[in-house]
């Protein structure tokens, strides 16, 4: 493969990771607004283009051309770079997010997938706990108090849910033997199993883990308008302001829901029957076949968040990290015990 | 007489299979694909009831005054009736029963005759806290108030009704509403849609 | 009920250096100033005068001893109110070690009269702010407040288009507090101990209007906390003294703005008993009160449920409780002609009658309400997290109940029966059948499934009306008959309405607590006083004691159910 | 050769974040008012002029267990890959580690360091 090759190939992905950053994030606002409305018995917008089509396209404008205030007392250079740091690790996680199978376009081989690295749950990890250092920053460096409470809980989930999260997920790795995700739907679509039917427990309590790391109903105590007002964004204004709730609620949801998708979901894989095999009404795209699976997986997953999140009242700080540190955590490492038992008897 | 107010605390199989959000979550996805219940203001707006509190109008004399009050009141208060103009006798009774008296300020002229009529007759919308008593004490069915409540200005200035102003409003509820009947809301078919899952049936309109 | 005069010379045995009096409406008991504290103990401990219902001032006028006070307490167990007045030239003991809601009423009475309290912990004003030098329901204060500060008019200055006369809007303006006289205020109010002071409110979503509370905060925890009242201070008690008694009424639908129908009714009940006119009114009038004050009852717990569960995170509850609020709304505009500001009910009857089809519009609403409340308790009651959130979250015993003055949903949800629709029936409530929900802890949780309880008992009320309203003639009279106009004229709008002199205190049951009314007339057009009792005041007052030693995220869970309105702390 | 593409993706995110922080500035208004840039607190003076002081946290103790507990399971990532390989023996030992982690964390539930430090006094 030629460099050229390799730099389109690579700047093609860069590209649609972008688009799903900016304008399917933008346009999950609108998902959002609509199922959160007909939940409610409304219709949600209406206006703006076709029921609302054209509706995030004005949210932007609009937030763009807003002025650009700092706070008298706010540290300019913390204060910006809290955006930055809110921004890059949620979307870098999408770099090891295997989008589908191996397809073969233009003579190539190309496997859907940035960085496909033996070690790409650990950085999908690792990038997702460095979400809490851009809430953080943004929390001191506007030094305003509701901002500061709000940024501190933020970090008490964060610090609660980050072992609960890593301890669910050794349950699949286990299985799966390899901590490459494109290796772990390989796993998966090998042993003719999605790891939801063997590990349910890993499941219930990664989607929890999964609410609070990225600040959904019932753990989104960090900006509880009702008692804090927007807790940690509550100085920033404009496109600013716009970033934070792009990235907590829709880039990190969607990158986690990835994750997640991988780990249980069976990646791309077609509906499954456990140890018997794999229905795929969509057979006639072939490989393609595996990018429809994965969408629709991903998106199952994101309406159930928002399921959940327009149905639940939300926790106490105290009781999330309770209900982490006594409840899940426990649970997770039984979870272990069991995948200790459950992993020899699969197939290689 | 008197009733304890308790609610059981979940059991062990409600807990682990998460009953009580699979409860809930049950009735938010039964709403969500039931039919919404919204008016879209601006582009629709509903009929307020007859009996709204809204702005302030003066009906005018058309020979459906109520009698004999009213050729009464204008004996008393020397006052000659126009017709087509304004029924007010000038008998301050509006403002006597106002809780904000200062809004009102009502003046009479002298005619040629010796007799009196309206000329002067100003309310001040941004201090009145449109509780109807004016409009019960008026004895010859002159003040009322009608359905305007999009009532929101640029210019305090728009917010005083002077005569000619009270006289078109109304001049409009006269030709538009004064014959309706005295019923909660006029716009059945509307309130009945809003009202679907209540399958509200209202009778038809007695027109007795 | 007033005190019997069994117990009123009981209470004369037992302390002989008072005078006792029963009259028409009242039972009072008469004390000198310096025996107060003392007899007010030996009521409340021997006599089981235990819940503190008001205390406040009235301005004589006269020489020496300018002012009289009352304290108005209530014994729940034998269901007596007793009245102890005594008269001051400007000091009064602080009674605060007896009744907590005391101290709150004794900075009201500080504030607006300048009667200074002996022995008060922290005495300052309760509605102004702290460098405001006058006193201002004093009767030599003017109705218009002293005009000092003339604020210019933004149309003046923009469009320069003013009106002459009396349509004029160049108005002159009282003073109005400056920045300054705030941070002066905030930092009279609360000493720092802890690390930060959070201001919380008064532009702040959780706490339902304008108040401001001010947090000491170590970590998440409240170390102590204050509450300044005022921002919607509009001097309601002060206009009173100056309205004729049916223009009151008006006022009253500002104070609670949620349910302006009840305070409607309690204030109407309360003339009407002061002019001994309540078996005059029509029984259908009764009926129409009845109904539609339980259809504003059911109105406003809709609104507390919306925005308690919007506070604890759960907004649907908040658009779906909403949605049958709108239609509340809709039949109360129907029937009255407004929303909000309903000032529907008038002294001798309602204002009009039941229109067409009224009848028929609530009979659908009550047939499908309760369906939809069991939905809504689907997603709530048992959820764990809701569970969690309100079990052992601000607990009130008993004995709170009682020191805190605390009335309405609050202290049933402690398990006290206080219902004044049970104790002292007005209107058609003698005549409906209906429970009264209880709680048992007395944390936010009970309080939560009493008032949805509430609801329930409102639509069976709301049911006997309506089968009694449907066998009433449209003909049938709904304002009463004055026997003779001369002496007694009652009509819609309500001039020339003469009150004889006399006192009364009548309260009615407001979904916020007991809404009470003590008059003080000395015949005529106007009344001399009038002394508001909200609910809400008191409930508040309770409200730094549940906050101390907890998160700030209970803030909201305490505040929304205890479920003040701040146009009625204020007035 | 792998982290190329994480590392085009990072400097582009590095690009894209500077200009959209910096889009306000260059196409919003600029009107300057005297209270706009007063930090947000209800409306009101402030008490405390700023935010950046200490501030209790109830989770301290929480934290260091975080430490403790990311470490085991950066130990347990590479066993949990070969694990299959291990047979018996691989199991034993890391059950006999989870086992004494186990305790610890029932050592500290019990001690009452999972619960929230609400009180300074017991710290």
């Amino acid at each position: 493969m030629s460099i050229i090759a390799l730099g389109i190939i690579i700047a093609v992905k860069v590209v649609v990771i972008l688009v799903i950053i900016l304008g399917i994030g933008a346009y999950l606002t609108l998902v959002e607004r609509k199922v959160a409305a007909h939940i409610q018995r409304r219709p949600g917008p209406m206006v703006v283009g076709w029921h609302g089509l054209l509706q995030p396209l004005a949210d932007g404008i609009k937030l763009l051309t807003k002025e650009d205030i700092l706070p008298s007392s706010a540290n300019p250079i913390l204060y910006n770079l809290a955006i930055v740091m809110a921004l890059v690790p949620a979307t870098l996680v999408f770099a090891v997010v295997p989008f589908g199978p191996e397809v073969h376009v233009f003579g190539y081989d190309i496997k859907p997938i940035l960085t496909d690295v033996n070690i790409g749950i650990i950085l999908a990890f690792a990038f997702g706990s460095l979400a809490v250092y851009g809430v953080a920053l943004s929390g001191w460096a506007s030094n305003s108090k509701y901002a500061l409470i709000g940024a501190l809980r933020k970090a008490g989930i964060i610090i609660s849910y980050e072992v609960v999260i890593t301890f669910a997920a050794l349950g699949p790795i286990m299985l799966a033997k390899s901590l490459s995700t494109y290796d772990i739907v390989m796993a998966q679509i090998h042993q003719k199993v999605w790891y939801i039917f063997l590990q349910p427990i890993s499941f219930v309590v990664f989607v929890f883990a999964l609410l609070a790391e990225t600040g959904r109903v019932p753990f989104d105590i960090q900006e509880a308008e009702a008692e804090l007002v927007t807790g940690f964004t509550v100085e920033y204004g404009g496109m600013k302001f716009g970033l934070f709730p792009l990235v907590e609620w829709y880039v990190e949801v969607l990158s986690l829901s990835s994750i997640l998708a991988v780990l249980y979901l069976g990646g791309w894989s077609p509906l499954n029957i456990p140890f018997i095999g794999f229905v795929d009404p969509f057979f006639f795209l072939g490989a393609w076949s595996g990018f429809i699976w994965f969408i629709i997986k991903v998106s199952i997953l994101f309406l159930l968040v928002l399921w959940l999140h327009w149905t639940l009242p939300r926790y106490r700080i105290d009781q999330i990290t309770t209900v982490a540190w006594k409840v899940m955590l426990p649970l997770a490492l039984f979870n272990i015990l069991i995948s200790a038992f459950i992993a020899p008897l699969l197939r290689g | 007489m008197i009733k304890k107010v308790f609610e059981k605390p979940l059991n062990f199989l409600e807990t682990i299979f998460f009953l009580d959000f699979i409860k809930g979550m049950s009735v938010t996805i039964k709403q969500a694909f039931t039919k919404t219940i919204t008016t879209h203001y601006p582009y629709e707006k509903l009929t307020a009831p007859k009996r709204f509190r809204g702005f302030f109008g003066h009906k005018t004399v058309n020979g459906l005054e109520p009698q004999p009050a009213f050729d009464e009141w204008a004996e008393r208060m020397k006052v000659e009736p126009q017709p087509s103009k304004s029924r007010c006798v000038v008998c301050y009774l509006c403002k006597k029963a106002c809780p904000v008296p200062d809004l009102f300020e009502i003046d009479g002229k002298k005619l040629e005759n010796g007799k009196k009529v309206v000329s002067v007759f100003n309310m001040n919308l941004m201090l009145c806290t449109f509780c109807g008593l004016c409009v019960d004490a008026c004895p010859v069915d002159c003040l009322f108030q009608s359905d305007i409540q999009e009532t929101a200005s640029f210019s305090r200035k728009d917010a005083i009704l002077n005569l000619e102003k009270l006289e078109l409003i109304g001049k409009v509820w006269q030709d538009r509403r004064e014959q309706e009947p005295d019923r909660i809301w006029i716009d059945d078919e509307a309130r009945e849609k809003l009202w679907r899952e209540n399958k509200l049936n209202l009778r038809k309109v007695d027109n007795a | 009920m007033q005190a019997t005069e069994k117990t009123l010379n009981e209470i004369k045995a037992k302390i002989p250096y008072v005078d006792v009096k029963k009259e028409k409406l009242t039972s009072v008991v008469y004390v000198q100033k310096e025996l107060l504290f003392n007899v007010l103990k030996a009521i409340k401990e021997d006599f089981g005068f235990k819940l503190f219902i008001d205390h406040s001032v009235v301005d004589t006028l006269e020489a020496d001893n300018r002012f009289e006070a009352f304290y108005i307490l209530y014994n729940v167990d034998t269901k007596e109110r007793i009245l102890v007045k005594t008269k001051t030239e400007h000091a009064l003991p602080s009674v605060e070690k007896l009744w907590f809601a005391a101290k709150w009423a004794e900075r009201e009475c500080y504030d607006m009269f300048g009667i200074n309290y002996e022995g008060h912990e922290h005495l300052v004003r309760a509605f102004m702010w702290d460098t405001y030098s006058h006193y201002p329901l004093r009767k030599d204060f003017p109705l218009g407040g002293y005009e000092t500060v003339e604020l210019p008019s933004l149309n003046e200055s923009t469009f320069g288009d003013n009106l002459s006369g009396t349509m004029n809007y160049k108005r002159t303006h009282t003073y109005v507090p400056t920045l300054k006289d705030l941070e002066y205020t905030e930092r009279n109010r609360i000493k720092k101990k802890a690390q930060v002071v959070l201001n919380w409110g008064p532009l702040h979503p959780g706490t339902h209007g304008t108040m401001w509370f001010l947090f000491d905060l170590e970590g998440e925890r409240i170390v102590q906390t204050d509450v300044i009242l005022g921002q919607l201070h509009r001097g309601v008690e002060k206009l009173a003294e100056h309205e004729p008694y049916q223009q009151f009424l008006v006022y009253t639908d500002r104070m609670d703005y949620i349910s302006g129908l009840c305070s409607n009714q309690a204030w109407t009940v309360t003339v009407e008993r002061l002019l001994g006119i309540e078996d005059m009114v029509p029984l259908k009038a009764k009926y129409i009160r009845t109904m539609m004050s339980e259809l504003q009852r059911i109105n406003s717990h809709l609104l507390w449920l919306g925005t308690y569960a919007l506070d604890l995170g759960a907004l649907t509850i908040f658009l779906y409780a909403f949605k049958e609020r709108e239609k509340i709304m809709d039949i109360i505009e129907g029937i009255t002609g407004a929303r909000l500001t309903i000032s529907y009910t008038r002294i001798g009857g309602v204002r009009m009658d039941l229109p067409q089809g009224a009848l028929d519009v609530i009979e659908s609403f009550v047939k499908f309400f309760p369906k939809e409340l069991k939905d809504w308790e689907k997603i709530l009651s048992r959820n764990r997290i809701w569970v969690k959130r309100n079990k052992e979250v601000g607990v009130l015993t008993k004995e709170d109940i009682y020191f805190y003055g605390l009335t309405g949903a609050v202290a049933r949800g402690s398990g006290v029966f206080y219902d004044i629709r049970k104790l002292e029936p007005y209107d058609a409530y003698s005549m409906v059948d209906f429970d009264v929900p209880l709680g048992e802890n007395g944390d936010c949780y009970d309080r939560y499934l009493v008032r949805v309880e509430e609801m329930r008992q409102s639509i069976r009320i709301i049911e006997q009306c309506l089968q009694k309203l449907k066998t009433m003639s449209p003909n049938e009279p709904f304002m009463a008959e004055s026997g003779d106009p001369k002496k007694l004229k009652l009509t819609l709008d309500g001039i020339g309405l003469k009150v004889p002199a006399g006192e009364v205190y009548s309260s009615g049951e407001n979904p916020r607590g007991e809404l009470g009314f003590y008059i003080n007339s000395k015949g005529g057009l106007k009344p001399y006083r009038v002394k508001i009792r909200p609910g809400s005041f008191y409930n508040l007052c309770v409200y730094p004691h549940l906050m101390e030693n907890r998160y700030i995220a209970d803030a909201v869970t305490v505040l929304a159910s205890l479920d003040p309105v701040v146009g009625e702390v204020d007035r | 050769m792998a982290y190329i593409g994480l590392l085009s993706l990072l400097v582009v995110m590095l690009g894209l974040s500077v200009v959209l922080i910096s889009l306000n500035w260059l196409l919003g208004p600029k009107k300057k008012e005297s209270y706009k840039t007063y930090p947000y607190e209800c409306g009101v003076p402030l008490y405390d002029d700023t935010a950046q002081t200490t501030f209790h946290q109830g989770y301290y103790i929480l934290g260091l267990l975080l430490l403790l507990f990311d470490i085991e399971v950066a130990y347990l990532f590479p066993w949990a890959v070969v694990y299959s390989l291990l047979g018996v023996f691989g199991f034993l030992e890391v059950f006999l580690f989870l086992l004494i982690l186990t305790f610890g964390l029932v050592y500290a539930w019990r001690k009452g360091a999972l619960d929230w430090q609400f009180d300074l006094e017991s710290l």
